[in-house]
């Protein structure tokens, strides 16, 4: 059977050269990065090369990349260690409404221990206006948090004129680049911000590795206390192979960018065609064109999302409906809730992510089975009246 | 959490049974809504307190496609009776499982049910 | 040359069983265990089968079985999130003055939080004594952390009875077993503990990975929030072949244990004779019999340790003064100094540090270099005089 | 961290110029302690205000081994003023450079033959 990979916004395979250099790491060169011997060395030289390729891939210096577990460890060192950091200063912090689970539920639990959150709302594109943000700073704002692109419509947010907008007012930003990386340029000095997180696993690196770019000179406090490694701010023995790994996923991203956008966006633009052309009263959420290259989210009036996942994954086809986090319920995706579809048509979104594996067989073998999938659903539902 | 459904699921799930309506339906019954998630439409057709016919529509997951289908077969031909007695438990256990977090969409179709019959006796 | 690793408390070589049980799922088992499709549904079964044998090891239940990034966050876990979860019944922790610095350090900063900390003293072996315990517990007591064994000196300590007395008064016990797994029996019951740390690393599992064992009802906070992965306790995309890895890495500590134990026993014991034999005023630190199977810490007088670390580097044999973690700088370990060694002995101390992939060559061969290398430093020290 | 030495560093460690005592030495001087972590020894033989003879004795690390090891092999021979000038930076630069963390070591050398001149001189 045919197996398409369509959701690589949850997560992507592995590349090659990625396990490749990956794998003598777990083998003879299994030292611990902080040991004197030459095992320690063998590996403390892997996690330095690691950290260059990061840092280049962000236009930061080595000593500006910190490595961590994941996407959400990095939004918690960044919003939990700045608020800790700053709450002298303020304790009014400012993120979107559209963020993933990890910023936002980091702020709920900051809002339980006395800092104030504003989200701010966006429009039906999923942007948020840098008017919005202005508005909504305070004195006390220490804060900013909006993120690159998001992780269930694809919007895209100009970063910098939002970062100008918290610097304006003497507040920090962080961008949430999880799901921008390898889909859009990310240079922190164009972007303007001061703290930014990534993840191996959605770039073609390991799972349970990430990043969190920290301008030099920015407050913040660890999370996670210990041995005092990542210079005192992520202490545990260095993941040595996932630190080789990611960063070899940042080289390849970084080396093959603007092939991999204009690889990506041949292969949307085909899908949102293809599925338009073919299936009547499809909805293409999120903004027509600031969206990333790699994102396709549609609702079908009448169809029930994870009942047409089902039916995909029967034909070999991997997608989601909302982000695979908010999956496990069948609660609509706040995101779409946010840029004002109605319950039914949330929960009737399909997401089709893209990655630079992807190719135009797979697009066509989708086009090709979707739209008698969404018809049977459409023929069986309730809430479907043919025209 | 990946689709855990075992193959009597699948079956159902992809050759439904009885879905439609029916015209001449004596009772038709709706529950759930699609701000819940789930929304099922049950069409009856009794004859001597018997079920003649009856057909679903549903806008709702695979397992609750599956569960209502195999409750219409289930029921279909039984004496009103005999038919409020295949609850949820009854169409889980004959479907052979579901996964926890899907049990409850078995309750769709014998609430349907329940409630459809409910109806028809006040009407009369 | 011999390339001899003895610095398995640093960290192990990953088993060749455990690379080939992770490799499938870098490859072609790419999913995210929170997606819908199959790619996702085995990814899942993967986590699954990885927690259960997590379970199995400790005497566990699945359900019970959390996976972290390492001990470092195993244990911030379980001191941040108890000491949060309890801070209406009371805000007073117990622990001891020996613990590795991921518990030592979290403590230090529970107590800038309002937190109080109590550190115990230990006697001149490093074992904690329950009456020291009995103590110093308060009304107010809700947690007590005292590790199983001691990751620079091997002492290990009667942690049932320890955790008896936390009982007694109403307080949660955990246990830091990141050094004692596959070297003692670690059984959650018979131990009595309510959380217990794990890391992956340190028995020939992958790094970047560990769990934490929290007994069903225990009150428990996250430090890390996101999408609501394992149970909402610890956020952040599975990871898969991590978690696979340690799985595998914790069935063969469990099914190989008593072989492992018996064979390093033999190693460690030949290795403090051969030492105490060729080497004079050679002091052997930590417990002489309730020590780790793996565990030599010796000190010379007159040698400073980092140098003799260097030369059995260029010997071709890895060792280790104090904890990896702390050898970045050159201050005593604080665990020698808690035992009552004074600087300079301290300060000569080398580690030498088991696994079951040694053999008793490595041990004939260390036995072999290290008196000629003692030899040299005592010659050119001033501190040393012969006798 | 690892040992990032260079092939100078590690054949001064490995064989160290100078090692020893002085029983007839003008001056002997220790800096450091155990407690620093580093401690050094310097014997001086001084003859027509040149560096006749040098030995040293170290507890120390082996960049501070390495680093005592050349210094006194740069000085010896030198007048004392020369030696003088022989400070850190120009040990560490003569050994190929030292890993940041390392380079206070490189101090020990020249700080016990600084204090130890002053110490002869005010003896005379
Ligand atoms: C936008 C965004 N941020 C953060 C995360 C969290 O990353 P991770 O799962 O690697 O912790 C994800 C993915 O789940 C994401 O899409
Ligand atoms: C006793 C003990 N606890 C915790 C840790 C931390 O484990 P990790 O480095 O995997 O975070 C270590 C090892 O460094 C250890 O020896």
């Amino acid at each position: 059977m045919n197996r398409v990979y369509l959701d690589n916004s949850a997560t992507t395979a592995v590349d090659p050269r990625v396990i490749e250099a990956m794998m003598p790491y777990f083998g003879e060169r299994y030292g611990n990065a902080s040991s004197l011997h030459s095992f320690g060395h063998e590996a403390l030289e892997a996690v330095s090369i690691g950290r260059k390729q990061v840092a280049t891939f962000l236009g930061a210096t080595p000593k500006e990349v910190y490595f961590t577990a994941g996407g959400t460890e990095s939004d918690n060192m960044a919003l939990q260690g700045v608020a800790y950091a700053r709450k002298e200063e303020g304790n009014h912090i400012i993120t979107s409404s559209i963020e993933h689970p990890a910023v936002l539920e980091t702020c709920a639990f900051l809002e339980t221990v006395g800092f104030e959150v504003t989200y701010l709302p966006v429009d039906t594109t999923g942007r948020v206006l840098p008017s919005t943000l202005e508005a909504a700073m305070t004195e006390r704002t220490t804060l900013v948090s909006i993120m690159h692109a998001n992780n269930e419509i694809g919007t895209t947010q100009d970063i910098r004129d939002l970062a100008r907008v918290a610097h304006d007012h003497g507040a920090l930003f962080h961008t949430d680049a999880v799901q921008s990386a390898g889909k859009l340029p990310l240079d922190v000095e164009s972007l303007g911000v001061d703290l930014l997180s990534l993840s191996g696993h959605k770039i073609h690196g390991p799972k349970g590795i990430g990043a969190l770019y920290v301008r030099e000179g920015t407050p913040i406090k660890p999370v996670v206390y210990g041995g005092g490694h990542e210079r005192g701010l992520r202490s545990s023995t260095e993941n040595v192979p996932g630190i080789v790994g990611v960063g070899m996923a940042c080289e390849l991203a970084h080396t093959y960018l603007d092939v991999d956008i204009s690889l990506m966006n041949q292969m949307r633009d085909a899908l949102i065609e293809g599925i338009s052309d073919t299936i009547p009263q499809a909805v293409l959420n999120g903004h027509p064109t600031e969206r990333l290259c790699n994102n396709v989210n549609m609702s079908f009036a009448g169809v029930e999302g994870e009942a047409l996942i089902l039916s995909l994954d029967r034909a070999g086809i991997a997608a989601s409906t909302g982000s695979a986090c908010s999956s496990k319920t069948s609660k609509a995706s706040h995101v779409l809730l946010a840029i004002g579809l109605d319950q039914a048509l949330a929960l009737g979104s399909l997401r089709l992510t893209l990655s630079r594996m992807n190719t135009m067989e797979d697009i066509a073998y989708t086009i090709e089975k979707l739209p008698a999938m969404v018809a049977r659903f459409r023929a069986m539902s309730p809430l479907w009246k043919e025209e | 959490m990946g689709f855990e459904f075992n193959e009597n699921v699948i079956e159902h799930f992809e050759n439904p049974r009885n879905v439609g309506e029916i015209p001449d339906a004596d009772v038709i019954e709706t529950v759930g809504s699609p701000v819940c998630g789930d929304m099922l439409t049950l069409y009856i057709k009794l004859k001597d307190d018997k079920i003649e016919d009856i057909k679903f529509k549903t806008y709702g997951c695979g397992a609750a496609i599956a569960t209502s289908s195999l409750f219409t077969e289930l029921v279909k031909g039984k004496t009103v009776e005999e038919a409020l007695k295949v609850t949820s438990d009854v169409v889980v256990e004959a479907i052979g499982g579901l996964p926890e977090k899907k049990v409850h969409c078995s309750l769709l179709a014998p609430d349907a049910f329940k409630q459809a019959i409910e109806k028809y006796r006040a009407k009369q």
